[in-house]
C-alpha cells in the first residue's frame, strides 16, 4: 500500500491553514497534533491516552514505530490544499493527512486521499456533503455537521424562544452555507418556526449592513447567520450595530442565532456575542474526563484553551493510531476497517462512534451561548445544553446526505 | 535546427534537457539528509512548475510582446479546468479529449472577453478583463453551483463521481485519468544510494507538452507576426496610419495566450481530477503576472523561470516548520540553537509569504529584468572572469528576447 | 420608499469607505502613476494604528486574585489598565472608550511617517519604472506590511468598538415620517460618512485651491519638464505620497468599528479599490469620489431580495458589471482624463 | 487628373474653426504643397485625410473614392502614406524592424496571422528594407533601438517607411524640419526621385521655404482655415498678400 | 581626421573678460553610449552663443547636459554658471540657479492648458516675465489659453515652449532648434526678442539647423561632430569659411 512505512518511523501529515484568514484556526490545530505526537510516543503527561477507553496504544509510537509529522499550508483553498496534501503524500511518505478548516478544503483533500490511498481525517468541516454526496471510504469526519447543528439548536430555541417566531436566515452563498440553512429551516419549521426569507451573502463581502437593514422591516424576529468565519464576525458584529437585540418585534425580543460557533470567532466577535445561541462540536468546559485531560495538557503546554477545531485534531491523531494499532497495520485497508462502527470514549463529548456507513462520526453536540460576564478571555460562550446523542442521530440515507458512494477503500500502489 | 536560429535552438535544447532531467535536477539531495526538505522532485511540484510555466508562457506572449497588461487570465486556467472535467465525467478518463476541449473552450471564451475588452487600452484594459475574471469566479464559486443547475460544484471544485456516465470509458480503463490506458498517477521511483527519483507519466506527458508549447511560442516570437505584436506596444498609432489593423492582431495574442491558459487548466485537471473554482480568482490571476514580471516580461525564458520561482515557494517554504529547523541546527548549542530558530522562524513555514514577499521586493529592485537579468548578470561576471575582463564593451546588455 | 432610502443610506457608507481609499489611491495611482498594490495594506495598517491605541491603553499591571480561578484552576491574575489608575477609573474608561477617534491623532503621524518612509525608500526609484515592476514591488512591500501585521497581533480580527456614545443606532425613519424600525441607521456609519465628506472636502480644497495638484499631476506627465522650471517635484510627490497614505490610514481607523480589523483587510479592499479608481477615470479626484459612492449606493440595491430574486447573483457580480458597462460606454471611465494611463 | 479630392471640409473644435470651407485638389504625380502661418490647419486637414479626425462637412475623395468614415489602417491600405509633424516611429523597435513592418503591411495587408514564419526567411522583404535604409542613409545604424535616434534620425526614419510602401500619396508634414542641412538636401533629392520612378503623388506641409520651392510644381496658402490662393511656386513667392502673412524675410 | 584644417582654436578660452558660463572637458553618456566626449566652452554674460552640427553629432545632449537633466549623465568635467557649481547640482537646482531650456520635442505638458502650462513656469521663483507680458509677444497664445496645451498647432506649441523659459526669470536661456516648425514671420519675430533680450543681458545658446538664420543672430559659434568640439570662434568665421561650411553644415 502506498507509503507503507518501512523505516523505525512514521510520517503523519497535518495539512491546516497557515496562512489566510483562517490562519489562527490552523495555527490550533497544528499544536493540538503536534501536542497528540508528544503523546503517541510517550512524551509529555500523555493527555487523552490515559482516558481514552480503548487501550490499545502503550505511548511507544504506532505499531512500535515512532511517530513523525509534516506540515502543509492549505491557504484554505481547494487547490493549494490538495497540492499541500499531494507533497506530503509524494515526497515525504505521509500515511495519513489530518486537519484543515473549511468544508470545501476538506471534501477536495478527501477525494485525493482516496485516490492516492491514504487515511484522511478530516478537520473542521461542518457541511453535510462531506459525510454525505462526498464521502469516501478513506475519509472519516470527527467534527458534527449540519444537520446536527440543526437537531441540536432547533429544542433549545424552542425552549428559549418559543414556538411562534419568524426567522430571516442570512446565508454564505457557497455550499456549505446552503446545506447548513436547509438544515436549519428544516428543523426550525419542524418546531413551529416561520421562515420569512432567506438572503445569500456573497462570501467576498466584508460589510452587510445592507443585507442587515431590511430584516428589522420584513416582520423576522430572529436572525440566522448561517456565516462562518470572518463573514460571521463582521454580520454580527453589524447586526448588533443596528441594534437588532434592542428592538422588540412582534411583541417578542429580537434574537440573533449562530448556528456553528468556534472559539476564535467568538473572540474575533467580542462583546457582540454576548446571549447569542449557537451550537459547538466541542467546548473545553465540559468535565468528562477526556476532555478535563486534553484540557490540562494543552493548557498547561500553550498557556490557553484549545479550540473545538483544535480537539477535533487531536482526537483523529489519537483515533487514527489507535485503529492502525487495533488493525495490526498502517494499511489504510485495515485502518478503515478498524474504524468503522468503531465506538468509544474517553476523548471527550462522551461515548461516541464512527458510523460504518458514511463515516460520520456520533456523539454529543453542545449548544452555546455568547456568555454575558465572562471573567477572563476564554470563557466567552457558555454551554447552555449538552445534547444527547440520540437526539441528533440521522439516517445515512437522510435525504440531506444522498447521492454519493461510500465506494471501497483504496490502499493505494 | 526546426527553424529557429542557433541561440533560440540552444535555449530549445537546455530547456528541454532541464525538463527531461528535472527528476534528478530537482532532487539533488539525498531523501533523509536534514536538506532533503529542499528536494523539489516530486510528481505533483514537477507538474505544477510546467503546468504554471505553460501558463506563464502563454501570459507573456500577450502582455510581454503587445504590454497588454491582463489581470484575468485565471479565468481561462479555470476554464479549461472545468472543461476538462466535465469531459472526464461525460467521456472518459482519457486526458487527450479533455485537454483538447480545455483549448478550445477557453479559446472560445476569451474570444468573448477579449473582443470586449481590447477595445480599451491601458489600464483600463486591465479592470475589464479583471472584471470578466472576477464575474467568472463569483459565477463558478456560487451562481452556476446551485442545486438545480450545478456546472461548477461551487467551493469543493468539480469532480468525478461514480454515477457520472463517462460514456467511454473502457471496462478496464484506470479509474483515474489515463493516456490511452497509462495512468497519469503512474509513477516510477529509482533509488539509487541515498537519492530516489520519481518518473511521473504525468510529469512527462506535461513535459513534452511544454516544450511543443515553448517552441511555439519561439517561432511566435521571432515571426513578423511577433514582431507585429511589439509594434502593438511600442506604437498604436503608427501602426495604424501603415496599414495594419492593430485590433486582430491583439485579439490573436489575447486568444493565443487564452488558449495556453486552457491548455494549462486542462492539464491541471488531467493531473488531479478536480477543478476548483479558486483558480479563477484575482488573486490566481495576479499570480501568473507576478511570474511573468519576476521571471522577465519579454524574455522567453523567463516566465518559465517565474513560474518555478513561486511555486518552489509556496510548496517547500510553507512545509518548513520549527520541527524541521530543529532538527537543521540541531549541530549548535542549545541555546544558540533556539536563537536562530527564532530569528529563521517568521520566514518559513506560516510565514512563507513574507519571504516571498521581500524576494519580490529584492528581485525588482535589484534585477529590474527580473530573474532572466539577473541569470545574464551572472553569466556575464562568469565570462568576464574567464576571459580576463577586457570585454565590457560585449557585455552590454542587450533586450534579451 | 423607505427602502430606497435605506440603500441609498446603506450604500453610503459603504460607498464612504470606497470613496476614501479610492481618494487614496487616486492620488498615487492616478495622480502618481504608481500602481500601488500596498494601498490596501496601508488602509490596513491605519486600522492597526486603531488596535495599537486601544492596546496601549489597555496595558495593565495583573493582580493575582485567589478567590477566581483561571481555565486551569491556578488562581486568576487579575488585569488592571495603567490609564485607569493613572487618570482614576472613570477618566480611564472614558479614555479607553474613545480610543478608535482618539486614533485619529495618533495615526496621523504614524501614517505620514509610513508615506514618507515607503516613498523615499521605495516608490522613488519607480516613478520611471514600467507598470509591471510597480505592481510587483508593492505587491511584495503589501505582503511584508501584512505579514508583519499577522505576526504581531495575529489572523483572527480585533474589534475596535466605537465609543459608547456613538454606538447603537438611531431611528432616522421617525424623523423622516416613516414607520419605526423602518429606517434604521447605526450612528457610527453616519459619523463614518461625516468623517469621509471632511477627509475629501479637505483634499479637495487642498488640490484644488493650490496649485500643488497642478504641479504634481504635471510632474507625472512630464518629470524632467517640470524639474527644468525650478521645481523640485520629489518633495511635492512625497507628499502627495504621505497625504494618500494618511487619506489610506484614516479611512482605516474610523472603518474598524464597522467591522472588526483584520490583518488582510487591504487586500479584500484593494482590488475592488482599483476598479472604483478606474470607473471613476484615472487621474480624476472627483471620479473617484463619485465611483466609490456610485458603486457603494449599486451595490446596496444589488443585494436587495428584489435585486437578487430577479436576477440570481447579481449581488456577486455587480461592481464588475457596472464596472464593464461603465468602461464600455466611457472610455476614460466616469470623468477620466485624456492620456493618464491609457499606454 | 486629380488624385486627391477635397471638397467643402470644415472642422471645428469647440468653438474655434480650425478650417472653414476648404476645396483643393492635387494632380497625379505631382508635388503640391501646402503652407501657411501656425495654427492655419495644414496638420487638421492633413489629420481629416488620413482618418485621424473626421471633418464635420465636405467629402474627401482619393482616386475617386471617398475616405471618410474609413479606419487610418483602411486609408493606408488605399494608398496614402503619412509622415507626422512629430515623429511617430516604433521606439521599441530596432531600425530595421522599424523599416520591416510598413513592407509586410503593404505585402500582407491589414491583418496576417504569419505567426509561424521566421522573418529572416522572408527574403525579399528584408531586401526591399535593407536597401530602403540605404537609401536613407541609415544601414549602420539599422541595429539600434530606434527610440535612442537622433531626432533627424527619427524623422529620415519615418519618411523611408513611408516611402517603402510605395504610396500612390505621400502626405509630408514638416519633414525636414530638424534635419540637417545636408540630409535636407538629399531627402528633397530623393523625393524627387521617387516622385518620378515610381509614379507618386505628394502633398508636404512646410515651413522651410527652401524645401517648399525646390520641390512644390503647386502650392496652396492656407491661412485661418481657408486657402488663401493656390498657384505657382514662381507666383505665390511674388505675391504680396503671403509676403505679408506669412513669407515675411524669407521671401 | 588628418587632412582636416584644426578649427578649435577656441578663441575665448583665451580671452581675458570673465566668462558667464563654463563647460570644461564634459563627458556624458547614455547608459553606456558616450556621446559628449569632452567638450570644453566659454560663454560670456549678454552673448549669443550658436551650436552647430549634422544630425547625432551631440547638440542636444550637450545642451541637456548643461541643464543638468538625468539623461545624458555627465560623468565627468564641469559646469560653472557665474561661479556656481552647475554640475554639482540637478536639473531643478540648475533651473532655480538661472538656466532655462527649450527643449527639442517642445515637452508641452499633456493634460494642463496653455495658461498651466505658463503658471507652471512661474510657481518656482524667480519668476520672469508677466502672463501679459507674453501673450502681447505670442497673441496666438492669449487666444489659445484655455486650450489644451497639447492640442495646439506644432508652432503654437513650439510658442508655448518658449513662452515658458521666459516666463522664467532666468540667466541663460538654451534654445535647441527654436524655429523648427515656425511660419517664417514668426520667426522674424522671435529673433527680434532674442535681440531685444540679449541687449537686457540674457546669455543665450542657439541650436539650430537653419545655420545661416542662427550664425546672423550668434555671437560666437561651436560646431560639433561626434560629440567633439570641431570649431570654436565667431560667427562670420564660419560664414566666411566655405570649407568649414560644406564640411560640416552643408550650406
Ligand atoms: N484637438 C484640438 N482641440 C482644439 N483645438 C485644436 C485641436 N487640434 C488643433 N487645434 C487648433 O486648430 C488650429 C489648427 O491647427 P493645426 O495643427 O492644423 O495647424 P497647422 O496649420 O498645422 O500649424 P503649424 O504650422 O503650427 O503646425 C490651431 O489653432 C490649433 O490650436
Ligand atoms: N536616449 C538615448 N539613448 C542612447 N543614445 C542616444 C539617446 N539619445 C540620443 N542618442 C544618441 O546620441 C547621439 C547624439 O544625439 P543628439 O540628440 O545629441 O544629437 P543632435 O546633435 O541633437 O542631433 P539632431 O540634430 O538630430 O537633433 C546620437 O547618435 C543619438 O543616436
Ligand atoms: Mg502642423
Ligand atoms: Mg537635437
Amino acid at each position: 500500500y502506498t507509503n507503507e512505512p518501512t523505516g523505525g518511523t512514521v510520517t503523519l501529515g497535518f495539512n491546516v491553514p497557515q496562512t489566510g484568514p483562517y490562519a489562527e484556526e490552523g495555527n490550533d490545530e497544528l499544536l493540538a497534533q503536534q501536542l497528540a505526537v508528544e503523546h503517541l510516543n510517550g512524551e509529555g503527561d500523555g493527555g487523552c491516552l490515559n482516558t481514552f477507553t480503548s487501550k490499545a496504544l502503550k505511548g511507544n509510537g504506532i505499531l512500535g514505530k515512532k511517530v513523525e509529522f509534516v506540515t502543509g499550508d492549505t491557504q484554505t483553498k481547494s487547490d493549494a490544499a490538495r497540492a499541500s496534501a499531494k507533497s506530503m503524500i509524494e515526497k515525504d511518505g505521509a500515511i495519513m493527512i489530518n486537519g484543515g478548516s473549511s468544508s470545501g478544503v476538506a471534501v477536495a483533500v478527501q477525494g485525493l486521499c482516496q485516490e492516492a490511498g491514504v487515511i484522511f481525517m478530516a478537520g473542521l468541516t461542518h457541511a453535510n456533503d462531506t459525510t454525505g454526496k462526498d464521502k469516501k471510504a478513506n475519509g472519516f469526519r470527527h467534527f458534527f455537521n449540519a444537520y446536527m447543528s440543526g437537531a441540536a439548536l432547533a429544542p433549545v430555541l424552542a425552549k428559549e424562544m418559543g414556538t411562534d417566531r419568524r426567522a430571516y436566515h442570512l446565508t454564505a452563498d457557497y455550499n456549505w452555507g446552503w446545506t447548513q440553512e436547509e438544515s436549519i429551516v428544516a428543523s426550525t419549521e419542524a418546531m413551529g418556526w416561520e421562515t420569512v426569507n432567506t438572503v445569500k451573502t456573497p462570501l467576498a463581502s466584508t460589510d452587510f449592513s445592507s443585507y442587515i437593514a431590511p430584516i428589522l422591516n420584513s416582520g423576522a424576529d430572529v436572525l440566522v447567520l448561517n456565516h462562518y468565519g470572518g463573514n460571521m464576525v463582521n454580520s454580527l458584529t453589524n447586526a448588533i450595530q443596528f441594534g437588532l437585540l434592542d428592538k422588540v418585534v412582534n411583541g417578542k425580543d429580537f434574537k440573533i442565532v449562530v448556528p456553528l460557533y468556534s472559539e476564535l470567532m467568538a473572540a474575533g466577535a467580542g462583546e457582540n456575542i454576548k446571549g447569542v445561541l449557537g451550537s459547538m462540536n466541542w467546548n473545553w468546559q465540559l468535565q468528562d474526563e477526556g476532555t478535563k485531560a486534553f484540557v490540562k495538557s494543552f493548557g498547561e503546554k500553550y498557556g490557553k484553551p484549545p479550540s473545538n477545531s483544535a480537539q477535533t485534531c487531536y482526537a483523529q491523531v489519537l483515533l487514527y493510531a489507535d485503529a492502525c494499532e487495533r488493525a495490526g497495520t498502517f494499511n489504510p485497508c485495515g485502518v478503515v476497517e478498524a474504524l468503522e462502527g468503531f465506538e468509544f470514549d474517553g476523548l471527550g463529548n462522551g461515548p461516541t462512534l464512527y458510523r460504518a456507513d458514511d463515516h460520520q462520526c456520533f456523539k454529543d453536540v453542545l449548544v452555546v451561548r455568547g456568555n454575558m460576564n465572562p471573567t477572563n478571555a476564554y470563557d466567552t460562550l457558555e454551554i447552555v445544553e449538552i445534547t444527547p446523542r440520540a437526539q441528533v442521530e440521522y439516517a445515512p440515507d437522510h435525504p440531506m446526505f444522498a447521492g454519493g458512494e461510500l465506494g471501497k477503500c483504496n490502499p493505494g500502489a | 535546427m526546426l527553424g529557429l536560429n542557433k541561440k533560440d535552438t540552444s535555449l530549445l535544447i537546455i530547456v528541454a534537457i532541464l525538463t527531461l532531467l528535472a527528476p534528478f535536477i530537482l532532487n539533488p539531495f539525498p531523501t533523509d539528509s536534514a536538506m532533503a526538505q529542499f528536494n523539489a522532485g516530486y510528481p505533483d511540484l514537477m507538474q505544477r512548475f510546467v503546468i504554471f510555466g505553460i501558463f506563464a508562457i502563454g501570459f507573456n506572449i500577450l502582455f510581454g510582446l503587445t504590454g497588454y497588461l491582463s489581470f484575468g487570465h485565471a479565468a481561462f486556467l479555470g476554464v479549461g479546468s472545468y472543461s476538462a472535467v466535465w469531459m472526464f465525467k461525460l467521456l472518459s478518463y482519457n486526458v487527450i479529449p479533455a485537454i483538447a476541449l480545455s483549448v478550445v473552450v477557453a479559446g472560445l471564451f476569451s474570444v468573448l472577453i477579449g473582443y470586449v475588452s481590447l477595445r480599451r487600452s491601458g489600464i483600463y484594459f486591465s479592470i475589464l478583463t479583471l472584471a470578466f475574471a472576477q464575474m467568472s469566479f463569483a459565477l463558478a464559486y456560487s451562481v452556476l453551483s446551485n442545486p438545480k443547475f450545478n456546472l461548477t460544484n461551487g467551493e469543493t471544485g468539480l469532480q468525478v463521481y461514480a454515477d457520472d456516465p463517462q460514456i467511454l470509458q473502457g471496462a478496464n480503463a484506470p479509474d483515474l485519468p489515463h493516456l490511452f490506458g497509462l495512468p497519469m498517477r503512474a509513477t516510477y521511483t529509482m533509488d539509487v544510494g541515498a537519492w530516489s527519483f520519481d518518473f511521473n507519466a504525468g510529469y512527462y506527458l506535461c513535459a513534452v507538452i511544454m516544450m511543443v508549447v515553448f517552441y511555439l511560442a519561439i517561432r511566435i516570437f521571432r515571426s513578423p507576426f511577433g514582431m507585429m505584436l511589439r509594434a502593438v506596444k511600442s506604437n498604436q498609432q503608427r501602426m495604424n496610419y501603415t496599414g495594419l489593423n492593430s485590433k486582430p492582431y491583439t485579439l490573436a495574442a489575447f486568444v493565443i495566450s487564452g488558449m495556453y491558459a486552457g491548455l494549462a487548466g486542462g492539464l491541471m485537471a488531467a493531473m488531479d481530477p478536480l477543478a476548483g473554482a479558486e483558480r479563477m480568482q484575482w488573486t490566481a490571476s495576479g499570480e501568473v503576472v507576478l511570474m511573468t514580471i519576476l521571471g522577465g516580461t519579454g524574455t522567453l525564458i523567463g516566465p518559465v523561470l517565474g513560474a518555478g520561482f513561486i511555486k518552489y515557494f509556496e510548496n517547500i517554504f510553507s512545509k518548513i516548520n520549527d520541527n524541521v529547523l530543529h532538527s537543521w541546527f540541531a549541530f549548535l548549542p542549545d541555546g544558540l540553537e533556539d536563537a536562530v530558530v527564532f530569528i529563521i522562524h517568521p520566514f518559513i513555514g506560516k510565514g512563507w509569504h513574507l519571504t516571498l514577499g521581500i524576494l519580490f521586493m529584492l528581485v525588482v529592485i535589484y534585477l529590474p529584468g527580473g530573474l532572466v537579468e539577473g541569470g545574464q548578470r551572472l553569466l556575464n561576471w562568469i565570462r568576464r572572469k574567464s576571459v580576463g575582463g577586457d570585454d565590457t564593451r560585449e557585455g552590454k546588455t542587450e533586450p534579451a528576447e | 420608499m423607505d427602502a430606497i432610502l435605506l440603500q441609498i443610506l446603506n450604500g453610503l457608507d459603504k460607498g464612504s469607505a470606497y470613496a476614501l481609499i479610492a481618494l487614496g489611491l487616486t492620488l498615487i495611482f492616478g495622480t502618481l502613476g504608481v500602481v500601488n498594490f500596498a494601498h490596501g495594506a496601508l488602509f490596513m495598517i491605519g486600522a492597526f494604528c486603531a488596535v495599537t491605541l486601544q492596546k496601549i491603553f489597555n496595558l495593565s499591571y495583573e493582580v493575582i486574585d485567589e478567590t477566581q480561578t483561571d481555565f486551569l484552576g491556578n488562581p486568576l491574575k487579575v488585569k488592571t489598565p495603567y490609564v485607569e489608575s493613572w487618570f482614576g477609573p472613570e477618566l480611564g474608561a472614558t479614555i479607553i472608550d474613545w480610543s478608535v477617534p482618539l486614533a485619529i491623532l495618533f495615526a496621523i503621524p504614524i501614517m505620514l511617517m509610513v508615506g514618507y518612509v515607503m516613498e523615499r525608500g521605495l516608490i522613488k526609484h519607480f516613478y520611471k519604472r514600467p507598470h509591471a515592476d510597480q505592481i510587483l514591488v508593492t505587491f511584495g512591500l503589501a505582503i511584508v506590511l501584512q505579514e508583519i501585521i499577522k505576526y504581531f497581533f495575529g489572523a483572527n480580527p480585533i474589534q475596535t468598538p466605537p465609543p459608547a456614545a456613538l454606538s447603537g443606532s438611531v431611528d432616522l425613519g421617525v424623523a423622516l415620517g416613516f414607520d419605526p424600525n423602518a429606517i434604521i441607521y447605526p450612528i457610527w456609519r453616519l459619523v463614518y460618512f461625516l468623517f469621509a465628506v471632511v477627509i475629501i472636502g479637505g483634499v479637495f480644497s487642498f488640490l484644488q485651491f493650490t496649485t500643488f495638484g497642478m504641479v504634481v499631476r504635471a510632474g507625472m506627465a512630464d518629470r524632467e519638464t517640470v524639474g527644468l522650471l525650478g521645481i523640485n517635484i520629489d518633495r511635492r510627490f512625497t507628499i502627495m505620497f504621505g497625504i494618500a497614505a494618511a487619506v489610506a490610514g484614516l479611512a482605516g481607523v474610523m472603518y474598524g468599528p464597522l467591522n472588526p480589523p483584520n490583518y488582510h483587510m487591504g487586500m479584500d479592499f484593494l482590488v475592488l479599490s482599483f476598479v472604483v479608481v478606474v470607473v471613476g477615470g484615472m487621474g480624476s479626484l472627483p471620479g473617484a469620489v463619485l465611483a466609490g459612492f456610485l458603486l457603494g449606493i449599486l451595490e446596496s440595491f444589488a443585494s436587495t431580495t428584489w435585486a437578487t430574486t430577479t436576477i440570481p447573483g447579481i449581488n456577486q457580480i455587480i461592481i464588475y458589471l457596472v464596472a464593464i458597462i461603465v468602461l464600455l460606454t466611457r472610455p476614460r471611465g466616469l470623468m477620466g482624463r485624456k492620456g493618464v494611463m491609457e499606454e | 487628373m486629380a488624385i486627391l479630392k477635397v471638397k467643402d471640409v470644415s472642422k471645428r473644435f469647440g468653438g474655434l474653426k480650425a478650417l472653414t470651407d476648404v476645396n483643393l485638389s492635387v494632380e497625379e504625380n505631382s508635388v503640391h504643397a501646402i503652407i501657411g502661418p501656425n495654427g492655419a490647419g495644414k496638420s487638421t486637414l492633413l489629420n481629416c485625410l488620413v482618418g485621424k479626425l473626421i471633418p464635420d462637412t465636405g467629402s474627401v475623395l482619393f482616386d475617386n473614392q471617398s475616405v471618410l468614415g474609413r479606419e487610418p489602417y483602411q486609408i493606408n491600405q488605399m494608398g496614402i502614406s503619412r509622415v507626422f509633424q512629430t515623429p511617430e516611429i516604433f521606439g521599441e523597435l530596432t531600425v530595421m524592424e522599424n523599416m520591416l513592418i510598413p513592407i509586410f503591411a503593404m505585402r500582407d495587408g491589414a491583418f496576417r496571422m504569419h505567426a509561424y514564419e521566421t522573418i529572416a526567411n522572408e527574403k525579399e522583404v528584408v531586401e526591399q528594407a535593407e536597401a530602403m535604409l540605404e537609401e536613407m542613409n541609415m544601414a549602420d545604424k539599422r541595429h539600434m533601438h530606434s527610440a535612442s535616434l537622433s531626432r533627424g534620425d527619427k524623422r529620415r526614419l519615418e519618411i523611408g517607411m513611408c516611402l517603402s510602401q510605395k504610396p500612390r500619396l505621400l502626405l509630408l508634414d514638416e519633414p525636414t524640419a530638424g534635419m540637417a542641412r545636408a540630409d535636407t538636401n538629399n531627402t528633397i533629392d530623393l523625393l524627387k526621385q521617387i516622385k518620378d520612378e515610381r509614379d507618386i503623388t505628394i502633398a508636404i506641409i512646410e515651413h522651410d521655404m527652401h524645401v517648399v520651392f525646390s520641390l512644390a510644381e503647386r502650392i496652396t496658402v492656407l491661412a485661418q482655415g481657408t486657402p488663401l490662393v493656390e498657384d505657382t511656386p514662381e507666383n505665390i513667392r511674388g505675391n504680396p498678400k503671403v509676403r505679408e502673412a506669412y513669407l515675411g524675410e524669407a521671401a | 581626421m588628418n587632412e582636416k584644417p584644426d578649427f578649435s582654436r577656441n578663441a575665448n578660452m583665451a580671452s581675458t573678460a570673465p566668462s558667464f558660463l563654463s563647460v570644461w572637458d564634459m563627458h556624458s553618456y547614455y547608459g553606456e553610449s558616450y556621446i559628449v566626449q569632452g567638450v570644453s566652452f566659454n560663454v560670456h554674460e549678454g552673448e549669443i552663443l550658436a551650436l552647430l552640427g549634422r544630425n547625432g553629432a551631440g547638440k542636444t545632449s550637450t545642451l541637456r547636459s548643461i541643464a543638468r537633466v538625468n539623461e545624458p549623465e555627465v560623468r565627468h568635467g564641469e559646469i560653472w554658471l557665474d561661479h556656481k557649481p552647475l554640475h554639482n547640482m540637478t536639473s531643478y537646482e540648475a533651473a532655480a540657479a538661472g538656466l532655462g531650456l527649450v527643449p527639442e520635442d517642445r515637452r508641452i505638458i499633456p493634460g494642463l492648458t496653455v495658461e498651466e502650462n505658463l503658471q507652471l513656469a512661474q510657481i518656482a521663483p524667480p519668476i520672469g516675465w508677466s502672463l501679459e507680458r507674453i501673450y502681447e509677444l505670442f497673441p496666438r497664445l492669449g487666444e489659445r489659453r484655455k486650450q489644451e496645451g497639447v492640442t495646439l498647432s506644432g508652432g503654437e506649441q513650439q510658442m508655448l515652449s518658449i513662452a515658458r523659459a521666459l516666463a522664467r526669470d532666468i540667466k541663460v536661456l538654451l534654445l535647441d532648434e527654436p524655429y523648427e516648425g515656425l511660419a517664417p514671420v514668426i520667426v522674424d519675430e522671435i529673433e527680434k526678442t532674442l535681440i531685444h533680450i540679449k541687449q537686457q543681458g540674457m546669455t543665450t545658446i542657439i541650436v539650430e539647423q537653419n545655420a545661416v538664420r542662427a550664425l546672423q543672430l550668434a555671437d560666437r559659434a561651436i560646431i560639433l561632430d561626434t560629440g567633439c568640439i570641431v570649431f570654436d570662434g565667431t560667427a562670420d568665421e564660419v560664414l566666411e569659411n566655405t570649407q568649414l561650411r560644406e564640411e560640416y553644415l552643408a550650406i
